[in-house]
């Protein structure tokens, strides 16, 4: 574990996006405490710049204050992505395994399908099924799993697909292990790494297909998020610059920690680079 | 004076390496119209001298110390363009992998017409190539110089490289290890070329190798390096005849060797017989064409009790797939598979559960044959756990067990990266053994390994199979480790097993044209390893 | 407002005076001819085709290429068009219209009596479900000669001539119709009508083009050589396109609210909320009277209270539109001005809604309801955040759920839903654009009817008795205690009564000199250089 | 690729295509008829009032009241003849509709995707060539910039700075409104308006093919062949051109040819953002009125774009990978 850390913290992007995301998750945990109340609250005038009457961040077209609507739109943002993105996982690896371990007509039918979901441009088919089940959390979060999910089922293929030929899952085969019992204690912990930094990368796709969503009205009305304050922004950008740049500026920051960490995950799981670093002589 | 002078080269590693230099000191010469050979195991620093000398060393690795001359001229202090135009013009270089070594999108007339062009040869390049590659033995150059890379063998590309290395007729040719990625039949038909261009044109050739038989093959001089130092050079009779250093002499003793003994043929009971035993591979997709290519088929065998039975073959002669089949890795389509009498081919997963611990295999790639996430002591004590042996007692028997393969019992709780290629096949010997099998399968065990691993290896495999009266199906390319190691061996070629026999008989007098062929390609065929005591053992 | 009965009555004589009302109010300027009107449409519309299509976009321009035989004043008083004269038999049953004889349409074919008991009896029948409703009264449509139309009416229908402006009952040419399914004539792709402007071209997603047509009825009309209708989708384009001076007129929802401040700043730009009296759009929060608390009257009267109506037209519409104080707009005919609504007083929700007996839980909450955010731009969304923000303070929790146009329509047609926002225009008399929402007989599964299933015999007595009632005293008393009474039990929560900005350019005469603003003929519109 | 077999690697890649456009209309088809709410209740709500008569005299006029796969038949059997149905809504044939709106996205997401290919794989190439230096990290921190902002914000910011503040570039629409021009200055005219949406678009692919670019040129850069080109003594220029970037690009267009599909989807926002007429926004409104047989239509017609490129993407591939037959 330690030595997963050297290698981590090698990577200095990677430990600024840890920091970011850090940041990013506690503003999110204390929303609620820095900004008490709804931030849908009129709490002022409209269209007050940044740093006017106690709006460090300025207020929208109701009085609305833009720097509450960020705290409270990182929860959703985080929320959104997280959930997602285990919701993917799940699609992708289970049919990315059977793909890839059990090979054959399975392989074949799992990898049409997921080449067909493919070539649907992914976020027409999420718009479309945002507005098939109505904006909800839920929808939303159900139309990003359903449109990430392929590249999971890809990879976790293409791992199962060349960990099943490797001698030592041959040599459990010989042991005598059960299907089960190879895929779960040989394969998947070998397949892991680049699952959890496409996780990683996963989570701030996630992220900003849903603030693309809520930009055009598909989010879920009930919640903050950055998406939506970004959306809300847009009409009256000549008027309140503020109230688009900052939130876009939330968006990029976390998606850009989380490719940070990505990239540094796979530097600290990816063997082959730590094998490079070792030198060929 | 020589045609390369290589005085006091000395090359830094990165830091925080196992050791400072990548080489250290190398002084040599290569003169022309000889081969010299440096020979030394992986990480001796051979291919690095070898790299040095055309100036291509990794921006990583700088030449710290050191001379190198060409016809006089001193290469260390050239610039990067003045040492590019002697590449390929007046020193040429030809690598190990043939397969990878070929830009994949280009004809390969265009890449050696490339080599022409680039050192001023103009339009008249491409002219030259068809003569170039016909001066290499290759078929039909005309169309042969408008084919892609892909669609040559192996040792047509080889030949390929050397057309290109040889097209400017360079004074010195450096070849990093050109035979070792090809089968023994081609690696013989390039050692011969090879010795026939450098013969022909007074080349002076750089043969870098970790192969003794083929330093005995075609070396003039031989250098010999270890951990990035040269520990002997001379003539190639006197080092391998008359080894001084105990690096060498370590070396030239674990060659295996020694002519197949006549062994007593045995009466015991039939453990294994295949029969008809057939597999064939089907390519192709709903649309695309389709291809099949029968990797295996009629084959037919008897393993009695006791014995070893080689498989032996070139690569693509389908002796992997006939021992994967045994254990149901691979699932033939046709014949039986008789295990003591009763047919394994059509059990299911369930059925043949009981026969996995009888028959138990060890692979030949040490590095990707144990599950990386796995401690040793778990990996070798899952297989009987799987069969219903408590999880103490087999863990407690897999610490017998690494003794047994002479490791030590702290290995149980490391991981397998934390060992060497030698070590981890003790292990999956190991693992093999915890199952306490009647029959084992080794699929090519020491190809992976150094020579002086390999020696070790081998001889736990005797050692063990002497103890526990083991039946032993070993598949190797190498006809030595076969000689050395086999009561029996079939020879296979194209899926099929063309003789079969006594070890020393076959070997001794081959019936078929391919057992010849084979048998005269084995490099230093002409030279038998002198007897030396192995002071290291 | 005894004036409009008499108007309905002896129009005739009053008639050659008032067409010169708009000319009047051109400030003393000779009309200019020639010039052409760069203005907006949005959403581009799917066909132009009055009947074919009664949406917003295609009320505004379709009225230049069409004309009915009416058009109404500011308060509402009709004025001749096709008609030059009409009048009405003293029972209220039966109307004599008399035409212009010297109306041509595009193709040069006269228009005749045919055509306008084509138009009524036929298309707009067939067609559109308002015009359908009204002339089924018709008993008979006749032509006693090529210019002359006389149509008996079952029973009086006071409101009846409202009908008959150009929006609700554009004059077709039969030839291009008769025989052919209406929806799928070649004259639905390129419109032919009597207007002053003819159709000349339509590229999709970019711009309509109309020019002047030279045999228009009224000598010397239009003054505009052409007028060309950008398509242009976004909000933000829309308002530099008319600051730059690309476009000259803007109308509709083309600007958002909040630039109208900015706007109204500018020196060469006008801004007028007049021109939709006709109309009177009025907005309220749609309440499904089938939902548990929502059946309460002192619920409704509760966030009746709880919203601040002035807060919703200065902040979110800017000006643009007032707080709604009846059913019936003030545009409209027979509001009661006396009548006033519940006002914003959060303490009396919180009594009223103590009193239904929703008492606020550890949160506050008293009650959760659900609300279906209108689909029709971005103010709508805000206004129903503001509504849930305003009715957490007194322990209501607004959930609210986004939808699709469509979704939004379907889940109203089928009831499906708790509240949402809704807005109508009320076509200048309540018997034609209040009722619906209000009486018994017209709780259907159909979007725009009484969907909340609000149902109260007394209410259903009086609309009818304004209905059927034949002088316009008699339908105002009604109205009056009607009024009264649906303000006390607020079945939908009013808003606002709505306006939509139209801004021109000051050189632009003419724009709004009825009580269809923007959506009339433009035949008197001109550009002073 | 060997030219003779050319035609059957077309034939076996058409019917592949074929097949998989016939499943993406069912699919299609199947799922936007699983959306609640139906054209006939839209139309009948926004046309100010309806009755029951009038809404079923819309379905029936739309085939609404016919089975399901009866629809769905008649709907397979027209894109087959290339017709897409009847917009009831628009009053127009949808193939009308949508080759109306599809130039202007063609010509945006062909600059958006020629801008990103040619600056990611310049930016890729250059970061590779000089990895470790200021250049390399420059460019990396450019492409992750990019990679992790969104698109319709991009755009916004964009607008902000040229259109608000600067007042250099128009910043919505496709052509000055008003403005009759002609020939050259008509091609200026949507060029300056082409700009803004088109780098808004490309911006994050660019930076993908930057990182996809780098990273393979790396990897290339460590194969023996390229070693052989070192020792053949080819000049390092040529080295880059002929033998590093060629193979590196392999990957660039397998991923190019997958990623040129969800351009249409970036289209969307970036039409919606810059008021673009195409079709990204034409399904977006089709979407907002329920207009199933436009919403089909453009779904068609991405999918129909997505195929082609692949196709194209394969054949492109096949000549410059003389392999590919053989891996079938």
């Amino acid at each position: 574990m330690s030595d997963f850390w050297r290698r981590y913290a090698r990577n200095k992007g990677a430990v600024v996006g840890l920091v970011i995301l850090i940041l990013v998750a506690l503003i999110a945990a204390t929303a609620p405490l820095i900004f008490p109340g709804s931030p849908w609250d009129m709490a002022g005038a409209p269209f007050l710049p940044p740093g006017e009457m106690g709006m460090l961040l300025g207020s929208d077209s109701l009085g609305r204050d833009v720097a509450a609507g960020i705290a409270h739109g990182a929860r959703v943002s985080l929320l959104v992505g997280a959930v997602s993105t285990v919701a993917a996982l799940a699609v992708g690896v289970t049919l990315g395994a059977i793909a890839g371990y059990l090979g054959g007509l399975a392989d074949d039918l799992v990898m049409r399908f997921t080449e067909f979901f493919q070539t649907i441009p992914s976020f027409v088919l999420a718009i479309l099924l945002v507005a098939i089940f109505t904006p909800t959390l839920s929808s939303v979060v159900f139309a990003i799993a359903i449109v990430s999910w392929p590249p999971v089922a890809r990879v976790v293929r293409a791992e199962f697909l060349s960990l099943r030929s490797r001698e030592f899952v041959q040599a459990a085969e010989v042991l005598g292990k059960s299907r089960l019992a190879i895929v779960v204690t040989d394969i998947l912990p070998n397949a892991l790494s680049p699952i959890i930094v496409l996780a990683s990368l996963m989570v701030a796709t996630a992220i900003l297909l849903e603030s693309a969503l809520s930009f055009l009205g598909l989010g879920d009305p009930n919640l903050m998020s950055w998406g939506f304050l970004i959306g809300s922004g847009r009409s009256v950008i000549r008027i309140a610059w503020w109230m688009s740049v900052f939130p876009g500026i939330a968006i990029f920051l976390t998606v850009l920690a989380l490719n940070l960490v990505g990239e540094g995950l796979s530097d600290a799981l990816n063997p082959r680079l730590a094998r490079t670093r070792g030198g060929k002589a | 004076m020589s045609l390369l002078t290589v005085e006091g080269l000395t090359v830094a590693l990165p830091p925080g390496a196992e050791r400072p230099h990548a080489i250290t000191d190398i002084t040599l010469q290569v003169d022309r119209g000889e081969i010299l050979c440096v020979v030394g195991e992986s990480g001796s620093g051979k291919s690095i001298t070898a790299n040095a000398v055309m100036g291509l060393l990794p921006k990583a690795l700088p030449r710290q110390a050191g001379r190198i001359l060409l016809e006089g001229q001193e290469l260390t202090g050239l610039g990067p363009e003045a040492l590019r135009r002697l590449r390929g013009d007046r020193m040429a270089m030809i690598f190990q992998e043939p397969m990878t070594a070929l830009n994949p999108l280009m004809r390969v007339g265009d890449q050696i017409a490339e080599v022409l062009e680039v050192h001023g040869a103009g339009a008249r390049a491409r002219d030259r190539v068809p003569e170039l590659l016909a001066a290499v033995n290759l078929p039909d150059p005309g169309s042969l110089a408008r084919a892609h890379p892909f669609r040559l063998s192996g040792g047509q590309r080889q030949r390929v490289m050397i057309a290109m290395a040889l097209a400017l007729e360079p004074a010195l040719l450096i070849a990093d290890e050109p035979t070792t990625a090809l089968d023994v039949t081609t690696q013989m038909q390039i050692l011969r070329l090879v010795r026939e261009i450098q013969t022909r044109r007074g080349m002076g050739v750089m043969f870098i190798t970790h192969d003794f038989g083929v330093v005995a093959e075609i070396a003039d001089r031989v250098v010999v390096m270890q951990h990035g130092r040269i520990v002997e050079q001379g003539a190639a009779d006197e080092v391998l005849n008359r080894p001084q250093h105990p690096y060498t002499r370590a070396l030239i003793a674990a060659v295996p060797h020694g002519a197949p003994q006549a062994r007593a043929a045995m009466a015991t009971p039939v453990v294994l017989a295949a029969q008809g035993v057939a597999k064939t591979y089907r390519r192709g997709g709903w649309f695309g064409p389709r291809a099949t290519v029968r990797a295996v088929h009629d084959a037919d065998f008897v393993l009695r009790r006791g014995e070893t039975l080689g498989l032996v073959g070139e690569s693509g002669s389908g002796k992997s797939t006939l021992a994967r089949c045994v254990v149901d890795l691979v699932k033939p389509e046709a014949g039986r598979m008789l295990f003591h009498g009763q047919d394994l081919r059509p059990l299911s997963r369930a059925a043949r559960k009981p026969f996995r611990q009888r028959i138990q295999m060890v692979f030949q790639d040490p590095f990707a044959s144990l599950n990386p996430r796995r401690r040793v002591g778990e990996i070798i004590a899952e297989g009987p756990i799987t069969h219903g042996t408590p999880r103490a007692a087999a863990l407690a028997r897999a610490r017998d067990l690494l003794a047994l393969v002479q490791l030590d019992p702290g290995a149980m709780d490391r991981y397998p990266h934390e060992f060497s290629g030698g070590q981890r096949q003790r292990i999956g010997i190991a693992r093999a053994l915890a199952m306490e099998p009647e029959l084992l399968i080794a699929d090519e065990p020491v190809s992976a390994l150094d020579v002086s691993v390999q020696a070790q290896v081998l001889k736990l495999l005797a050692d063990i199979r002497g103890r526990l009266g083991l039946t032993m199906l070993f598949i190797t390319h190498d006809l030595r480790v076969a000689a050395q190691v086999c009561d029996r061996v079939a020879v296979m070629q194209q899926g099929a097993i063309v003789e079969q026999g006594p070890t020393d008989q076959v070997f001794g007098a081959p019936r078929h044209p391919y057992t010849r062929q084979l048998l005269d390609s084995i490099p230093g065929r002409g030279w038998t390893p002198p007897d030396l005591q192995d002071p290291q053992a | 407002m005894n004036l409009s009965r008499r108007g309905l009555l002896a129009a005739s004589a009053t008639a050659p005076v008032l067409m010169r009302v708009g000319d009047a109010q051109a400030q003393g300027i000779t009309p200019r001819r020639g010039g052409t009107l760069t203005t907006i449409l949005q959403p581009e519309p799917p066909v132009l085709q009055i009947g074919v299509n009664n949406q917003g976009p295609t009320l505004i321009a379709a009225p230049k290429m069409f004309n009915g035989l009416l058009r109404f004043s500011p308060t509402l008083e009709p004025l001749p068009e096709l008609a030059k004269s009409w009048t009405i038999s003293p029972d209220g049953k039966e109307y004599v219209f008399n035409l212009v004889d010297n109306a041509r349409f595009h193709d040069g074919r006269p228009m005749t009596a045919d055509d306008v008991i084509f138009s009524i009896m036929r298309f707009h029948t067939e067609l559109a479900p308002r015009a359908r409703a009204i002339f089924s009264l018709i008993d008979s449509c006749t032509a006693p000669d090529a210019h002359t139309v006389r149509i008996t009416l079952k029973r009086a229908f006071q409101p009846f001539l409202l009908m008959f402006d150009v929006t609700a009952c554009a004059i077709v040419p039969k030839h291009l119709f008769d025989g052919q399914d209406f929806r799928q004539a070649p004259a639905v792709q390129r419109p032919v009508g009597t207007g002053p402007f003819r159709f000349t071209e339509w590229q999709r997603g970019n711009f309509i083009r109309m020019d002047r047509f030279d045999g228009y009825w009224k000598p010397n009309q239009p003054y505009l050589d052409t007028i060309i209708w950008r398509i242009v989708p976004d909000s933000q384009s829309r308002q530099v396109a008319l600051e730059t001076g690309a476009v000259q007129l803007t109308s509709s929802g083309d600007i958002e609210p909040f630039a109208i401040p900015g706007l109204r700043a500018r020196p060469n730009l006008e801004v007028r909320t007049d021109g939709w009296e006709y109309f009177a759009p009025l907005s309220w929060i749609e309440t499904n009277h089938r939902v548990a608390p929502l059946a309460d009257v002192r619920v409704r009267q509760a966030i009746s209270h709880a919203i601040d109506r002035n807060f919703i037209a200065q902040r979110l519409w800017f000006g643009v539109g007032k707080p709604a104080t009846s059913p019936i707009a003030s545009a409209t005919r027979f509001h009661d001005p006396s009548v006033r609504l519940q006002a914003y007083d959060p303490r009396a929700a919180q009594q009223l809604l103590d009193a239904a007996g929703l008492r606020p839980n550890a949160q506050g909450v008293r009650t959760s309801i659900k609300h279906l955010v209108l689909p029709y731009g971005e103010v709508w969304t805000r206004l129903s955040e503001y509504l849930r923000q305003s009715l957490r303070q007194v322990g209501i929790n607004l959930e609210l759920e986004s939808t699709d146009a469509g979704a939004w329509a379907r889940r109203i047609g089928n009831w499906e839903y708790e509240t949402s926002i809704n807005f109508l225009y009320q076509f200048g008399d309540p018997t034609l654009g209040v009722e619906r929402t209000y009486v018994s007989s017209n709780i259907q599964r159909v979007t725009f009817t009484n969907t909340g299933g609000y149902s109260n015999p007394a209410v259903d007595a009086l609309f009818l008795k304004a209905r059927e009632a034949v002088t316009a005293d008699e339908r105002r008393a009604a109205f009056s205690e009607v009024q009264k009474l649906l303000a006390s039990e607020i079945p939908q929560i009013w808003l606002m009564e709505m306006s939509f900005p139209t801004i021109h350019d000051r050189r632009l005469r003419n724009v709004i000199s009825t009580g269809t603003g923007p959506n009339a003929s433009f035949d008197d519109v001109f550009l002073a250089s | 690729m060997d030219p003779s077999k050319l035609p059957g690697f077309l034939l076996r890649r058409g019917v592949k295509a074929v097949i998989v456009l016939l499943a993406i209309i069912v699919c299609n088809f199947l799922l936007i008829h699983a959306a609640p709410g139906d054209p006939a209740s839209v139309i009948a709500g926004q046309s100010g009032a309806a009755d029951e008569k009038f809404l079923a005299q819309l379905r029936q006029q739309f085939g609404l009241d016919q089975p399901l796969h009866v629809q769905l038949w008649l709907y397979v059997k027209g894109v087959a003849t290339l017709d897409l149905g009847f917009s009831h809504r628009q009053q127009q044939p949808v193939l009308l509709l949508v080759a109306e709106r599809l130039p202007a996205t063609l010509l945006l997401t062909g600059a958006a995707f020629g801008f990103a290919v040619l600056a990611g794989v310049a930016m890729g190439t250059l970061a590779a060539q000089r990895v470790g230096s200021w250049a390399d990290s420059l460019i990396t921190v450019l492409a992750l910039a990019c990679y992790a902002t969104p698109l319709f914000w991009v755009g916004l910011m964009l607008v902000l700075l040229f259109g608000v503040w600067l007042e250099w570039l128009p910043v919505f629409g496709m052509m000055t409104v008003g403005a009759n021009l002609s020939g050259f200055a008509l091609v200026v005219d949507v060029g300056r308006h082409l700009l803004l949406p088109a780098l808004t678009l490309g911006l994050f692919y660019m930076a993908v093919y930057a990182r996809l670019t780098r990273a393979t040129m790396l990897e290339v850069a460590d194969q023996d062949f390229v070693k052989t080109a070192r020792a053949k003594g080819v000049p390092e220029g040529q080295v880059t051109r002929r033998h590093i970037l060629r193979n590196a690009l392999l990957p660039v267009i397998t991923f190019a040819g997958i990623q040129a599909g969800q351009l249409v989807g970036g289209a969307i926002l970036v039409e919606t953002v810059f008021a673009w007429p195409g079709i990204g926004r034409l399904a977006f409104e089709a979407l907002l009125a329920r207009d199933y047989p436009v919403l089909m239509g453009v779904f068609f017609a991405t999918s129909v774009m997505v195929v082609a490129f692949n196709l194209l993407t394969d054949l492109l591939y096949a000549v410059i990978d003389p392999r590919v037959e053989v891996e079938g």
